[in-house]
């Protein structure tokens, strides 16, 4: 790896922890103007880190060190995870390390940690949240590998780099026509994962109706921080998976100057049009009950298992 | 290397008289057992070790019965591969069986040291054996001895019911592997397996598919393959905890082994059908397994469905190698191979650990309810560790050795897209993602076991007052913990390795740097890579260095230690918990065709339903197979059973009615013909 | 030493303990008399080596291997059982049995020997049959000691059965004397005698052969136990004394089954079909089935242990009629066996209904907390006879199914092995319920030194046997299953 | 010239044998049963005799007068004192009726002689169908057997049983070696007597000797 790919390839992941609060910003931003109010600055999010960053912490007796090495756990790999992924061109800081399902792994492997983190002061809400989290995650999976998969057999890899540089040569729009429904897929497990409605609703704290939320409930001050952050994070490498694998287009491939001056422009328009949608989501629709929201993931199963019948059905390179 | 390989079986046998001979209930005694035990998996780790490589097979012959041929031991490296597995976990249990024994004070802990060897020496023996009759033989003995191992508490009527549905469903088996023997035996004319395998082209078609069909019903009854499964959750918990290590990590697995030979020594070619078969069993028994786990509160049984899910899992790497070895394609054939077999290893180290922290757990609380556990991290620290690495490792999450054998297996299946036909290219992806469902379910599952076990508030005195258990088993659970690191690390090694043995085994020369290049695993097409020592040591540094990190900027950030917050309702009570159950309700609703799931509220109150003193709540789930299949069937035989013993009513004259009728009609058939 | 003395001995040792007037001497002469019979007999079968037959008396009386497998064995169970009953019906105290009735029994229990060493000895088909009519006279009485309503109703359906067998057996035997006859064989005084049969088995009418083995195998058939005419046979096992049942069950049915085999040979080879191998193996499989529900649901100890030995008549059977080195090697070493796994179990039950009181198997719990010793024979003794490993049973029921395989029987094996699942779930399941688990009721228990030796040796012969078959009774087998096999040497 | 007369004899008294064994099964009364039984086996020993002479086999002499001691004159007698003794009840109970055991046994008869009649390998008996009527008279016996309730209707059935067996040997084959023959006797003495005790037992033990009542042990 060459060492201008090297330094990009840093850049990126550094991109994506610095972009992260702010394209949760966006939404929240949305929200507020959709009913009439003036939301947070841009400023404010970053703020808000700090600021829990620097605060001191009340923890259960409870707890054990599940609980403290949770965040640590939790925010590293969610850093790996990033670094595995494709930004604003074709490499990635440690996209040779494995393909998509050591990327899909090391994320299970935070949310893990998260539900026993959960178990671990002895909560009612904690054991709550974990089991709903645990059970929709696990729903999720397939949806989300199988929409993988169908893409991964288009582009013959599983590597993350191979898959957005894949769709990159191919003619735009021709492509969509069968990744469309792994797109919906996608997007849909890409809600559920981060949290958002119709899913889980990151702003509420009634005790029925959260997830997330329910999970952290004990967790206060740099913890808190850092769980936030890498929720946000993990939120962002969706976002930027779906707008590299999907949209690739403007995705330079680390040799012309010109195009590394030109994409990350493009990738932030991407990411926040996309963020936009999502927020147009949350917007439109209300939170699902609980027990409805395996419908809305079997949806999102039946649709990968159309793009790849799509694909078998017209042959590979139509 | 001979000498080696006769050494263990002394070994076992010594430690086996030893459980006899001293007095019985003392700890020496049991100590001595188990050392010699252990000594005996140090011996066959290392021979077999150099076994594997495949050079200079050693071969014992032995005398045996003039019809039946010589009884004939050889280590070959398939052989040799299970030989190290079940001396490498043997090595741990037996370690840790001598802290756990104390148990069984009073309750002849020398016999049960008795029976342990002799466990060890017929899986070592079934394996190693290469006549039908003699298999047969230690085949039985290894179901026999583990049965008197289940029903060794049989003061407890469930562990009677356990041994005898567990005897009963592998006779069953074996009924049908002897079917499939004296079928190759009609064949070839002979019990060994060498002429089994040169008779095998001889073979007519209906035959092989009849041998196969036997086989699969056979070995599968003991690998604990859905829907042959229900003895397994029955028995593998009765057992104590060492042995039931055994009995998940191993055992199941030599009808692994046995099946291997099957399919790709015994039969010749294979036809595309039989891949096609297995593959969709292994996704039923991996999928339903777990989520019969999911609704366990009982340790060890939960424990026991898991290691169904992971038969599941190896069966699916088999069936892949088949479909690919039927279609030609040798070398993912022989990569899904080595999926399996590696899966092999990595369950049998992380159950194993599992299964000793439930004993250190039982041991130490005297319960398997999980309802009645919790906290016990804080009193139990090494044993809340070494159970978390192996729920890691179970979970197949990065980055320990469950990971690398699951990510492998998701490989072999995906290869699929590389085959002719729509049905391959179409299900593979399919199966692969149901793997992937599995593999998010077997997290909950396990959140679920270590989070209401070990964490959280004691939720009984048993739990609260639970002491960490003796050094011993603390170092038989840590030598599992720590390979379960190491087998992730030692990735690249054990898949070269494992690429020779499955080449052999296809018949089809692949070289291994198809399967790997470094320090990375590379499917054989490019489709995919891993590498395992990435993985972990950029996840450790950058994990190692976050820690640093935070211990500085915690240092000087004011962390005061308060209560759990209680919502404002005052003394927040342990029972405020989630249950298990709890935990798992979600899915029992979500599933509720599969589970069909009965509840029973009881609520006693003081005239008003609002002035509630006690409520009790009961949920059960149907278990499916049992209910369909099992009992109508079993309750079928008794019934004619009852009928037909109406012909023995007494009388005499009906008696010799009998006599005077076969007599007659007898008569007419010579008459006739 | 000859045939004459072999013979002589069970006469004279029952006759003394007739004469002897007290009990000391009574047990005496019939211990006595038993151990000096099998010694003889063991040192007489192997010391003339037995491939060779040995005639007496103008060949009336001949002994060749197949024999001489049969003489060991009733001497050798003949041997263990009265060993046992010295302990077993010769206490003292309460339980005590009047000397008369003593006397009685061993009279008879000597001349039961006497008979079917006579059976299995001799030559002449006739005085076979008379020989054999004779043990169902003489055990008729040992079946009612005690004159209980029940024993006596057992022995008389004993006697009524097995005469009319019998009856029906000498119709054959007949047949086989007249078709020599129509054959012109020879002069008439030996035209019965098996061995010229077997020389000239070829001139014999395949016709008449074919209704003679029916009536045979109808009639030997009733006293062997084989479906459907084994009514008989569990009430009087259950009745019966625990030794006399062992001795009953191991040793008379099997002498039966010879008789069978004897005319299985001849028309084998005179009709040169399948013919009565097809009726061997159908009748063997009918015994099992029929056997294999009266196993799983059964209330009685004592009828459970007879069930399974008509079971394994059955099995035996069947391996005749598979036939081939395998199959018939299995059936004899299965008749082996089972005579000693059996009558192991029977001095089992001695143990149990003497501690317990009851033949109910209900009545029986938690045997292995009461006495591990007894309890751990037991359960040893039951698995054993349910055929698994490393017990004797299963070598000999492994190698009929392979024979059976040889022979293409493919689908008969298929519903063996079905059907010895079944049996063996249903022991597991009784053996489990009386042996395993706590005890409610405590037994009442008196050591006897002698009967406990007994078992002991029982089952290290039993489980011995499962991988060590010493090497004169190989050969003997061999030997003897090449007769079977008509390969006359 | 008297060979014929001899074998006329022959024909007729098998002939007559089968009657009885007919009058047998049929006669309602026990002591007819046991004079008809006492008929059947002198008539057996007729037929013994005449055959010895017929074909100069003089043994057979032998056992043409122990079947006429033994069969016609001590069984019969002790039958007699039994029945004395006992004081049972005089007629035969049966579970069918009279008419229907005849159309069995007539069927029975047929059977038989479909069965083993026209063999060709017995073209070379001097008398074909005596064969038969011996296999049917075993049949009459055992269906007697299966009909009956009394213990000692048993018992005579099974020695009708006897008869028949013995038949087919004096006609088939001239009679067995003797030393077998004496034993069969024997045996047919011993048998009859140890079956008499036991129906003494039964007595004792159950008050009558009506089998119906043995039947406790079952399953």
């Amino acid at each position: 790896m060459s060492y201008s790919r090297f330094i990009l390839s840093l850049a990126q992941v550094l991109l994506i922890l610095g972009l992260a609060p702010a394209v949760s910003w966006f939404i929240k931003k949305m929200k507020a103007a959709s009913q009439n109010r003036v939301g947070p600055t841009l400023l404010q999010v970053y703020a808000d880190l700090g600021k829990l960053f620097r605060k001191g912490m009340v923890i259960s007796e409870r707890a054990s060190w599940i609980f403290h090495g949770m965040p640590y756990v939790l925010f590293s790999v969610t850093l790996v995870a990033a670094s595995m992924v494709p930004v604003f061109f074709e490499g990635s800081l440690l996209g040779f390390m494995g393909d998509l399902i050591v990327f899909v792994y090391l994320l299970a492997l935070g949310k893990f940690f998260l539900a026993l983190a959960a178990l671990d002061t002895g909560t009612s809400f904690g054991g709550m949240g974990s089991s709903r989290e645990m059970t929709l995650s696990s729903l999720a999976e397939p949806a989300l590998l199988l929409a993988l998969f169908a893409l991964a057999y288009h582009a013959k890899t599983l590597s993350l780099e191979g898959l957005a540089a894949h769709f990159n040569r191919q003619a735009p729009f021709r492509i969509l026509f069968f990744t469309l429904p792994a797109l919906g897929a996608l997007l849909i497990v890409a809600i559920a994962e981060s949290g958002r409605i119709p899913v889980d609703n990151p702003a509420t704290h009634l005790e029925l109706t959260m997830i997330h939320e329910a999970m952290i409930l004990e967790y206060s001050g740099p913890y808190l921080a850092l769980i936030e952050w890498s929720h946000e994070i993990k939120q962002l490498i969706f976002l930027s998976l779906l707008a590299n694998v999907f949209f690739p287009w403007g995705l330079s491939n680390a040799e012309s100057v010109a195009g590394l001056l030109f994409s990350p422009a493009v990738y932030l328009l991407k990411i926040f049009s996309l963020a936009f949608v999502i927020g147009w989501i949350e917007i439109l629709s209300a939170k699902l009950r609980l027990f409805r929201v395996p419908d809305l993931l079997g949806v999102a199963y039946v649709l990968a298992v159309l793009s790849l019948l799509g694909q078998l059905m017209m042959g590979r390179w139509m | 290397m001979k000498s080696l390989f006769v050494l263990q079986i002394i070994l076992y046998i010594l430690g086996g008289v030893a459980g006899l001979s001293f007095e019985r209930n003392k700890t020496r005694t049991s100590v001595l057992t188990y050392l010699l035990a252990a000594a005996g998996g140090g011996v066959g780790v290392l021979y077999s070790l150099v076994a594997l490589r495949g050079q200079n097979l050693l071969v014992l012959n032995l005398p045996g019965f003039a019809l039946f041929g010589n009884l004939r031991l050889e280590v070959d490296p398939l052989a040799a591969f299970f030989i190290f597995v079940i001396s490498f976990l043997s090595i741990a249990t037996s370690i840790f069986a001598i802290g756990y024994s104390r148990e069984f004070k009073g309750k002849s802990a020398g016999f049960l040291g008795f029976l342990y060897n002799f466990f060890i020496l017929t899986m070592i023996l079934v394996v190693a054996v290469r006549n039908a009759f003699y298999f047969l033989i230690f085949w039985e003995l290894m179901s026999l001895v583990s049965y008197f191992l289940v029903v060794f508490e049989h003061e407890k009527p469930e562990a009677r019911r356990a041994g005898i549905l567990y005897l009963v469903m592998t006779h069953v088996g074996t009924a049908f592997i002897s079917i499939a023997f004296l079928a190759l035996f009609a064949n070839s004319g002979s019990f060994s397996f060498d002429d089994f395998v040169k008779s095998a082209p001889s073979l007519s078609s209906v035959w092989k598919n009849t041998i196969f069909i036997c086989a699969l019903i056979g070995f599968g009854t003991k690998a604990g393959m859905i829907p042959l499964h229900i003895w397994l959750p029955e028995a593998h918990p009765q057992a104590p905890s060492h042995v039931s290590a055994l009995m998940s990590g191993v055992m199941i697995k030599t009808a692994i082994y046995a099946l291997l030979r099957f399919l790709f020594n015994f039969l010749g070619s294979i036809p595309s059908w039989w891949g096609s078969l297995i593959l969709v069993l292994g996704i039923a028994s991996t999928l339903l397994g777990i989520l019969y786990a999911l609704m366990e509160h009982d340790l060890k049984r939960l424990l026991a469905f898991s290691s169904i899910e992971n038969i599941g899992i190896i069966l699916l790497g088999i069936g892949a190698a088949m479909f690919f070895a039927s279609s030609r394609h040798f070398p993912f054939a022989s990569f899904a191979l080595i999926a399996s077999l590696y899966h092999v290893l990595n369950h049998a180290v992380f159950k194993g650990l599992l299964f000793l922290g439930a004993g250190s757990v039982l041991s130490a609380t005297h319960t398997r309810d999980m309802e009645s556990l919790g906290g016990l991290i804080k009193n139990m620290p090494w044993t809340a560790a070494c159970f978390l690495v192996g729920s890691v490792a179970i979970s197949a999450l990065p980055p320990l050795n469950g990971f690398v054998s699951e990510w492998m297996t998701f490989i072999a299946l995906l290869s699929g897209f590389q085959c002719e036909g729509l049905g391959i290219r179409f299900f593979s992806p399919i199966l692969a993602s149901l793997l992937g469902l599995a593999g998010a379910l077997a997290a909950m599952c396990f959140v679920k076991a270590f989070g209401v076990t070990f964490l959280g508030a004691p939720r009984s005195s048993h739990s609260e007052h639970a002491q960490e258990v003796s050094p011993s088993m603390k170092i038989g659970m840590m030598i599992l913990a720590l390979s379960c690191f190491f087998f992730a690390a030692a990735a690249p090694f054990i898949v070269s390795r494992l690429g020779k043995l499955s080449a052999a085994l296809i018949g089809s020369e692949v070289p291994s740097s198809y399967f790997g290049r470094g320090s990375f695993l590379l499917e054989p097409s490019g489709l995919g890579q891993f590498s395992p020592w990435f993985a972990w040591g950029v996840f450790a540094a950058v994990l190692m260095s976050l820690l640093v990190l935070g211990r500085l900027w915690l240092k000087e950030r004011a962390i005061q230690i308060g209560p759990t917050w209680d919502c404002g309702v005052p003394n927040l009570s342990p029972r405020m918990q989630y249950s298990a159950t709890g935990y798992s309700k979600p899915l029992r609703r979500i599933f509720s065709f599969l589970y069909q799931p009965t509840r029973r509220v009881e609520v006693e109150d003081e005239g008003h339903e609002l002035l509630r003193t006690a409520q009790r709540f009961e949920s059960k789930i149907r278990p499916l197979f049992e209910e369909v299949f099992y009992r109508p069937v079993a309750k079928l035989v008794f019934w004619i059973s009852e009928k037909a013993k109406q012909i023995q009513t007494g009388h005499i004259q009906l008696y010799l009615s009998y006599i005077f009728v076969t007599l007659i009609v007898l008569l007419l058939l010579v008459r006739l013909t | 030493m000859t045939l004459v003395h072999l013979l002589s001995i069970p006469l004279v040792s029952g006759f003394l303990a007739v004469i002897s007037p007290t009990k000391k001497l009574v047990r005496l002469f019939f211990v006595l008399g038993a151990l000096i019979l099998a010694g003889c007999s063991w040192y007489f079968v192997f010391r003339t080596n037995a491939h060779k037959p040995v005639f007496m008396f103008s060949e009336n009386l001949m002994m060749d291997a197949l024999a001489a497998i049969f003489v060991l064995l009733i001497t050798t169970v003949g041997l263990l059982s009265s060993l046992y009953a010295a302990g077993y019906l010769f206490k003292d105290g309460d339980l005590a049995i009047p000397v008369i009735k003593l006397r009685r029994y061993v009279f008879f229990f000597h001349l039961f020997l006497f008979t079917m060493l006579l059976a299995v000895l001799s030559n002449n088909l006739g005085i076979m049959w008379i020989a054999i009519e004779g043990t169902t006279l003489a055990s008729a009485f040992l079946v009612n000691v005690d004159d209980k309503k029940s024993s006596i109703e057992a022995a008389w359906k004993y006697l009524i059965l097995c005469t009319v067998g019998i009856a029906l057996a000498l119709f054959g035997i007949i047949l086989v004397y007249y078709s020599a006859i129509a054959g012109a064989l020879g002069e008439q005084e030996n035209l019965l005698h098996w061995s010229l049969l077997l020389k000239k088995a070829k001139a014999l009418d395949p016709q008449v052969m074919k209704l003679a083995f029916i009536f045979v195998l109808v009639g030997y058939g009733t006293k062997a136990g084989l479906a459907p005419f084994h009514s008989w046979l569990p009430d009087a096992h259950s009745q019966a004394p625990s030794p006399v049942s062992a001795l009953l069950s191991g040793v008379l049915l099997s002498c039966s089954v010879f008789g069978i085999v004897r005319f299985h040979i001849l028309t084998r080879i005179a009709t040169g079909s399948g013919f009565s191998n097809g009726l061997l193996v159908f009748f063997g499989i009918l015994s099992v089935a029929v056997a294999c529900p009266f196993i799983l649901v059964q209330a009685d100890y004592k009828r459970l242990l007879a069930y399974s030995s008509v079971e394994h008549m059955g099995l035996a059977a069947a391996g005749i009629g598979f036939g081939g080195p395998l199959g018939i090697y299995g059936a004899l070493l299965h008749i082996v066996n089972h005579a000693f796994t059996k009558s192991l179990l029977f001095f089992c039950s001695g143990h149990l209904l003497h501690q317990f009181q009851t033949k109910e198997i209900k009545g029986v719990r938690g045997l292995l907390k009461t006495n591990p010793f007894l309890g751990g024979i037991f359960f040893l003794g039951i698995l054993a006879i349910s055929g698994l490993p490393p017990f004797s049973i299963f070598v000999s029921e492994f190698s009929i199914l392979s024979g059976g395989f040889a022979a293409k029987r493919f689908m008969a094996c298929a519903v063996l092995l079905f059907l010895l699942v079944l049996i063996f779930a249903g022991f597991l399941r009784h053996a489990s319920n009386m042996t395993l688990g706590t005890r409610e009721q405590e037994p009442r228990s008196e050591k006897s030194l002698l009967m406990d030796s007994v078992l002991g040796l029982g089952i290290v012969l039993v489980f011995v046997m499962g991988f060590y078959i010493p090497a004169p009774l190989q050969s003997l087998l061999e030997s003897a299953s090449r007769i079977v096999q008509g390969v006359v040497s | 010239m008297e060979q014929e007369w001899i074998l006329s004899i022959i024909h007729l008294t098998s002939m007559a044998f089968l009657v009885t064994s007919f009058a047998l099964l049929v006669s309602p009364q026990l002591f007819s049963c046991i004079r008809f039984y006492a008929i059947h086996s002198f008539l057996l020993a007729v037929i013994t005799l005449s055959t010895a002479f017929y074909n100069h086999v003089y043994h057979l002499i032998i056992s043409a007068v122990l079947t006429l001691v033994l069969k016609t004159i001590v069984i019969p007698q002790i039958f007699f004192r039994m029945i004395r003794q006992l004081g049972m009840r005089k007629e035969v109970e049966t579970y069918i009726n009279i008419p229907l055991s005849l159309l069995f046994s007539t069927l029975l008869v047929f059977i038989s002689f479909y069965g083993v009649g026209n063999m060709k390998a017995l073209d070379l008996l001097l008398s074909k169908e005596s064969v038969s009527i011996a296999v049917s008279t075993l049949f009459l016996g055992m269906f007697m057997m299966t009909t009956r309730k009394k213990a000692l209707t048993q018992v005579l059935g099974l020695l009708l049983i006897e008869n028949g067996v013995f038949l087919m040997g004096v006609t088939t084959t001239f009679g067995m070696p003797l030393l077998v023959e004496i034993g069969i006797f024997f045996d047919v003495l011993v048998g009859a007597i140890i079956m008499g005790v036991f129906v003494f037992k039964i007595r004792g033990a159950f008050e009558g000797i009506d089998v119906d009542k043995l039947t406790m042990l079952k399953g």
